[in-house]
């Protein structure tokens, strides 16, 4: 059972990192994106300091949106993808495996790269502690719900703009609860309720996007 | 046994065929045949259950495949058009992935000696992306050498691409396939030497 | 009765250009969706009425033809 | 079809019957949405009394109230068709999804132009983030996710079946949304903007109201019901059914 999980996470890792230009890619866009914001708002510290949370949490989001392509398009030309799905074992288990080397490769870079850019927005210590909690229990969210989302465009005509549509309504309550988590530590009422609630998503997402997820493939690939 | 019964299957608004039926028992070898566009390839996909057919079932040791899904694949091998390979992974690799995502117990050992047998023994630590068209079908068709024990046998066009020895080696192991009291189903264009009976199936007589 | 003149009911209390804007915009929106579901039926029986004399045409041609 | 045979329960799911059944129900519901408006649109702009608080203006409400519920409705009923379609795999059931997107589509816009036309003289501004109208407007984009994804899919059976996994997992989100939020509003609520709370309402306003809803519900289920006709006729063109009745309309022509 385990053995299928185990090899389509080696496989996935060891790809991204025979891809690894990949992974920089998607750091440099997240990057660039956060950079962009000082340009058009204004240097003003304050100002920069009170936006800094919003602006690396929709980096993060854009940055997890242009990668989620990968998590299963080469798979689907190559025709890896109807050999899993022939797979005796559950397609759960499989699909659990590409969402998590999914995160392990964009989110976790992406976690990373926030504390350097939080300096550059003049974040405090303790406020970038509380921006990377909420960034590690909001992301999976974002690679799992994005894997349903990318598991019902796949193949199709402009996908990647449809895929935006599809799933970026639904990132709004993560993007809400991740910056809200940095505000409310800052405004003193404790960021607690955010990052519980950030957890609990992770969980409930956990338990459901991955069957949403290998209904979509099977229908993929009919 | 493999059992169909009244196969229908739709082509997004196109029937293509309708009311297929065939059964297969141990050690027979089928081959699909049929003009191109007929469906051949898509009722090997409805065979092995990567599509849902529009009318009819098929049935696996008495069971629906749709219900009893992972006891059928685990008794199931589907080589279809694209080589399932990934261009970033070598041959080895690709196969013991493949194996592995099968249940199949396939070590460095057995999976060169597969290798091996199918003319790849060279290539087999190169990437896939530098390998010839023909290269990348038969590190698909190496995993036949892995799946002894798999009976049912659902191979998409195996022999395009080969040269002439490799025709004559892989006819011989789906004989000995066959002899073992597995089952082949498959389409093909060419005319290969088989040892055990074939019994072809014309897909056309169903047409719609 | 709310309304002393037609011209105080059009006026609507100063506000008429955002309660016609609304129902205007409203009503509008429903009959171009009656209209485009109306034409997309016509279409539809047109087109499938089509096909079917083609494909009846070619049945008979191939009865002929045995 | 072999379901709607298997299960008495499941007779009108078959395209054949319901298509028929679609088309004798559809008059009396256009008429009764007809009926409704006519009556609703009497009771709100003659026998309603101009509100204290807001003037004239809040007869916007007539319609911005009942496209909003609708708007809400309609995503709940496409989760249950879809929901349906996927345990029961019944045809008839994604049929119905894609024919009510369109029409839901409509009034979550309808709710979101009005809501804005109705806001400017009220709260002096035409968009407040405010939690209902960023919800509706995330509503919006879910039904045009919805539509796209499944006129980009060109094999229909595919596209019934993603619509379906999309629509619930939609359905599921939209709560989370609404109240994500909400609590997002309450933390950010701008000093300049304050929504007054909804004034009470005078009995003959509820009955304008009721009466709009009445008619946006009888709207709906016409228009969807004819919608729904042509999805059948081309998805079973190939059925005899389907032959039996263009040739019939032939010979009516």
């Amino acid at each position: 059972m385990l053995s299928v999980f185990l090899e389509v996470l080696r496989r996935d890792l060891l790809l991204a990192w025979r891809n690894r230009a990949d992974v920089l890619v998607t750091l440099s866009f997240f990057t660039i994106v956060a950079c962009l914001f000082p340009f058009g708002v204004g240097a003003e510290p304050n100002l920069l300091r009170t936006i800094a949370p919003g602006v690396l949490w929709v980096a993060a989001l854009l940055a997890t949106l242009l990668s989620l392509h990968r998590v299963f398009s080469q798979d689907h030309t190559d025709g890896v993808l109807e050999q899993l799905l022939l797979s005796p074992e559950p397609p759960v288990l499989w699909v659990l495996a590409k969402v998590l080397a999914h995160w392990l490769t964009t989110a976790v870079p992406l976690v990373i790269a926030a504390p350097a850019l939080a300096l550059l927005f003049d974040m405090t210590q303790s406020a970038t502690g509380v921006l990377i909690l909420s960034l590690l229990l909001g992301t999976p969210i974002l690679s799992l719900l994005g894997g349903v989302g990318a598991a019902l465009t796949l193949g199709l005509r402009g996908g990647g703009m449809l895929l935006a549509l599809l799933v970026l309504p639904l990132f709004v309550p993560i993007l809400i609860f991740g910056a809200g988590a940095v505000d409310a530590y800052l405004s003193g009422t404790g960021a607690n309720a955010h990052l519980m609630l950030l957890g609990g998503g992770s969980l409930a997402a956990l338990a459901l996007a991955p069957w949403a997820c290998a209904a979509a493939l099977r229908i993929a690939v009919e | 046994m493999l059992e169909v019964t009244e196969l229908a299957c739709l082509r997004g608004d196109r029937m293509l065929f309708a009311d297929v039926a065939l059964t297969v028992r141990p050690g027979e070898l089928v081959r699909i045949a049929g003009p191109n566009g007929v469906g051949k390839t898509s009722l090997l996909r409805l065979l092995c259950g990567l599509g849902m057919p529009e009318h009819g079932q098929v049935s696996w040791k008495g069971a629906r495949i749709d219900r009893a899904r992972e006891a059928f694949h685990r008794d199931t091998l589907y080589l279809g058009h694209a080589a399932a390979l990934n261009d970033l992974l070598s041959p080895l690799e690709n196969l013991r992935f493949a194996a592995a995502c099968h249940g199949l117990s396939a070590d460095v050992g057995q999976s060169e000696l597969a290798l091996e047998r199918i003319g790849l023994g060279p290539q087999r630590d190169l990437p896939a992306k530098v390998l010839s068209q023909g290269q990348r079908r038969r590190v698909g068709l190496a995993r036949l050498y892995l799946s002894e024990n798999v009976p049912l046998w659902i191979l998409d066009e195996p022999f395009t691409a080969l040269d002439v020895t490799a025709v004559r080696d892989l006819a011989e192991w789906l004989d000995a396939h066959c002899a073992r009291g597995g089952m082949v189903v498959m389409t093909t264009h060419q005319d290969v030497p088989f040892a055990t009976p074939m019994r072809t199936v014309d897909l056309a007589e169903s047409a719609c | 009765m709310n309304w002393q003149s037609m011209s105080d009911f059009w006026s609507m209390g100063g506000a008429g250009f955002f309660v016609w804007g609304s129902y205007g915009v409203t009503f509008a929106l429903i009959a171009l969706e009656l209209v485009v579901v109306l034409r997309r039926r016509k279409q539809v029986v047109h087109r499938l009425q089509r096909l079917r004399q083609a494909m009846k045409a070619s049945a008979r041609r191939k009865e002929i033809q045995e | 079809m072999e379901s709607g045979q298997r299960f008495s329960l499941f007779r009108y799911a078959a395209p054949n019957v319901f298509y028929p059944l679609a088309g004798r129900l559809a008059p009396w519901f256009a008429a009764a949405a007809v009926g409704f408006t006519l009556i609703g649109l009497y009771l709100g702009f003659f026998v309603a009394p101009t509100d204290a608080v807001q003037g004239e203006v809040y007869r916007v409400i007539f319609i911005h109230v009942p496209a909003a519920w609708m708007s809400m409705f309609i995503y709940l009923i496409m989760a249950f068709w879809s929901a349906i379609g996927v345990v029961f795999n019944t045809r008839l059931s994604a049929m119905m999804t894609q024919a009510l997107a369109p029409t839901g589509a409509m009034f979550c816009f309808v709710a979101l132009w009005t809501g804005a036309l109705w806001g400017r003289p009220t709260w002096g501004a035409y968009w407040v983030w405010d939690a209902r109208l960023t919800s509706q407007l995330l509503l919006l984009f879910l039904y045009f996710g919805f539509m796209a994804l499944t006129r980009a899919i060109e094999d229909p059976r595919r596209a019934d079946k993603a619509g379906a996994i999309l629509a619930l997992v939609g359905a599921v989100n939209v709560p989370i949304i609404y109240f994500s939020v909400k609590w997002w509003n309450t933390l950010h609520q701008g000093a300049s903007v304050s929504l007054t709370k909804a004034p009470s309402m005078a009995t003959t306003m509820l009955m304008a109201m009721l009466v709009m809803a009445l008619a946006s519900w009888a709207y709906t289920i016409a228009v969807v019901l004819w919608r729904v006709r042509s999805l059948i006729l081309e998805r079973e063109r190939h059925t005899d059914w389907v032959g039996e009745v263009l040739d019939a309309k032939g010979a009516q022509a």
